[in-house]
């Protein structure tokens, strides 16, 4: 069975560690701070400026002066702090960032990433994604391992433009996590009931399978 | 120093046609809204905006956008906005998409004479066509130049005669690195409040960066997304 | 996210002989007392010292030199010090003297990942010599490089358990843009509580920034020219 | 007679106009603060982080974390403000500051000034004086026409290592104030009792003397 996106979540949240600064991006990525394990405290980054993400608000207590990078209403954590958008890509740009969680609509077993625009539809810009992706000390990206109709996104070449170039360390699919390495996609662990040869089906770029691949637990 | 306006018909006043305008705010959250009327009521138009983003339909800078007052857009993303999608396909609007972090550092610069500055975002991508590529330290990085406009219009929570403001959570954002980079300055503030009485440790844009100031009225501050437990 | 140590010593474990600091402060106002005190009694020696100062004979990083535990400094302003001078003159001291704006801004870009960036600061100077020179605008410009620092030592007036810190008036000076430019961050306060009791509006460095972060004890804060009405 | 320090830092203070944003360097130009005419209003900037420098404290009140460029402690004003040394000069850098006074031992008739470094004393550094010099809007400076033993350091060519090129606007001497044109220095004023023949004999770089010289009035 392919992971849901709460599961594609869960097994991400797990790459978690203690005294993280987490950067998560809209989407898929958003859920992760659901399943942050038990004694593991992290802070939540957030590109327009806030540091300490907490919950949604409880009804009625939404703020407009207090929003994340995907523009819905959140809370801020005790210790959190607010800054403004230089001094918060200054964080990112910097490596202050440990880790950075985004979606991706292709990614190529060199690490490069597509993931803000697909040509023919309507530009909507890259906002943050380029800065994020150039500038994170460690990238995972969170994506279905194919499209709808099939067709591989973990590739040797993305056939759409790009949000930055080998910049991707791991990939959590629906399918399997996956490391980049210098020589290409290592795959690490499959999902319940998914089989070592779908994977490799489903991978058009080059795919490492060293050893026995350890089926994920939930 | 006294740097305040009766309202935002007065601060906008030499606000032309085919001017460059920086407008503060990240999605509806801190956006000039009393300014941004002023400015629909004006009918001034040929603008450049350079702002995250362009508001929605009704919001923002989509009022503008409604009517026509805007020529070119450079923000980092604008996807909620369906007048603004109409327009763009239609070749009525130039769009230059900036990555958020560059666009938000090259408002800084702007402000703080910095006129170029390596960055690594958008290396290997459309973004890196056409500028300068350097190797710092092993990595590919681009040039990327500073901003300035004729106009920055910004929104703070709390701000004094002087100028000096406070921002209020996430409504930072673009806000202060912009007000640093006008020609001319306008702050619009929910609390307008005598010099001095803000702790002058706790001010987020000091009031030389400000050339004119009023106190704002009716603020919607409209959600985009309410997302709540 | 607790960061706290115990005290200065705890905090300046890992300094190893050789590395570079940053050291934060102006004169000696907002200089890291305690942190300078245990360098000095861990003996710890050949540093490079990024600092806008280098104290005074007997407080501040003159303390450093007195034990000739600094091989170079890098800084704007050196002249309050004799065995400074003295240990210059003999050769056992290497100086690197860089305009104040701009140090302050190559340890910012340090802390922002932006490796290099232009400024008009020492055009036509001896600062000028083997620099890049650029024209922008009609107005010559120097390539200056982002500084980074082993350690970063920071003086805040309140901070939290989470390392986000407040600096109190002009003791903010080059603490706010060094605590961002250290491989590591030390931060001594004057008053240390709990995360969540600072204002998030007010930080003036987000804990992101601080690894150690300790409450210092019996601060002197030495005025170096008292002037009085 | 030439001007006393006190004298040179008054007629500085009629150079200031109302809302004008000035930053004081070491010395005479510090005391321009004790002459700011009736009527304007400007505020003083600090480059080590401050604005609204206001007198110094009152007995028994100086406070070690409020001090000015030059160490001295200060007070602040209200609708002052505090920001780090990086913000400090970016306001500096960005032409935030709409005047800047500061000491010279020597200037050139192309604006050229040297202000820093005595070779073969002590080098003490730079400070901030690169950074006011080269990006200052409009920049007066304060200084004696000639050394102690009477050469001119009003000159054609600077002697001593420079602070910046072709930047300085104004002087103000003890004999005279001189605007720095395209083509030299141009006598503006004269200091009670000094002639025009006394300050072109003090004045080695090229001095243009147009009409009739008004002598200053104090």
């Amino acid at each position: 069975m392919a992971l849901t996106k709460e599961q594609i979540a869960q097994r991400i949240a797990r790459e978690l560690k203690n005294g993280y600064y987490v950067n998560l991006g809209i989407g898929i990525p958003t859920l992760v701070a659901n399943y942050i394990p038990e004694g593991v405290e992290v802070v939540l980054q957030s590109e327009n400026g806030m540091l300490g993400i907490g919950p949604f608000p409880l009804k009625g207590e939404a703020d407009p002066d207090l929003i994340n990078a995907g523009k819905q209403t959140v809370t801020v954590l005790p210790g959190g702090s607010f800054f403004d958008s230089s001094a918060s890509f200054g964080m990112i740009r910097g490596g202050h960032v440990d880790l950075t969680v985004l979606g991706a609509f292709e990614v190529t077993d060199k690490g490069d990433i597509a993931s803000w625009k697909i040509p023919g539809k309507m530009v909507k810009g890259m906002g943050g994604a380029m800065d994020l992706v150039a500038s994170a000390k460690n990238i995972i990206v969170a994506m279905q391992h194919t499209s709808k109709d099939g067709q591989s996104k973990l590739l040797k070449e993305c056939t759409l433009p790009l949000t930055g170039v080998a910049r991707v360390k791991k990939i959590v699919s629906d399918l399997a996590v996956i490391e980049v390495t210098d020589d290409g996609f290592r795959l690490l662990e499959r999902a319940p009931g998914v089989t070592v040869e779908d994977i490799q089906e489903a991978t058009e770029g080059r795919l490492l399978i060293e050893g026995d691949i350890p089926e994920m637990q939930f | 120093m006294n740097k305040v306006v009766k309202d935002a018909i007065e601060a906008i006043v030499g606000i032309e046609d085919g001017m460059t305008l920086m407008v503060g705010g990240f999605g509806l959250s801190g956006i000039p809204e009393n300014s941004i009327t002023a400015l629909v009521n004006s009918g001034v138009k040929d603008l450049t905006c350079i702002s995250n983003n362009a508001g929605v339909d009704d919001f923002g800078l989509g009022l503008l956008l409604q009517k026509r007052q805007i020529k070119k857009m450079i923000s980092s993303y604008v996807g909620e906005n369906a007048e603004f999608e109409r327009q763009l396909l239609a070749g009525e609007l130039e769009v230059d998409l900036i990555p958020q972090g560059t666009l938000a550092e090259r408002c800084r610069a702007g402000g703080a004479g910095i006129p170029a500055f390596y960055v690594p975002a958008g290396y290997g991508t459309e973004v890196a066509e056409g500028k300068e590529i350097r190797i710092f330290d092993g990595k590919p990085h681009l040039l990327e130049h500073a901003l300035i406009a004729d106009f920055a219009i910004v929104k703070a929570w709390k701000g004094d005669t002087h100028g000096n403001l406070i921002y209020r959570n996430t409504a930072n954002n673009f806000n202060q690195s912009m007000a640093t980079a006008g020609k001319i300055t306008i702050a619009e503030v929910e609390e307008l409040v005598p010099a001095g009485t803000l702790d002058p440790n706790q001010i987020h844009t000091p009031g030389i960066y400000i050339q004119r100031i009023f106190q704002g009225t009716d603020y919607e501050k409209r959600i985009e997304r309410i997302t709540e437990r």
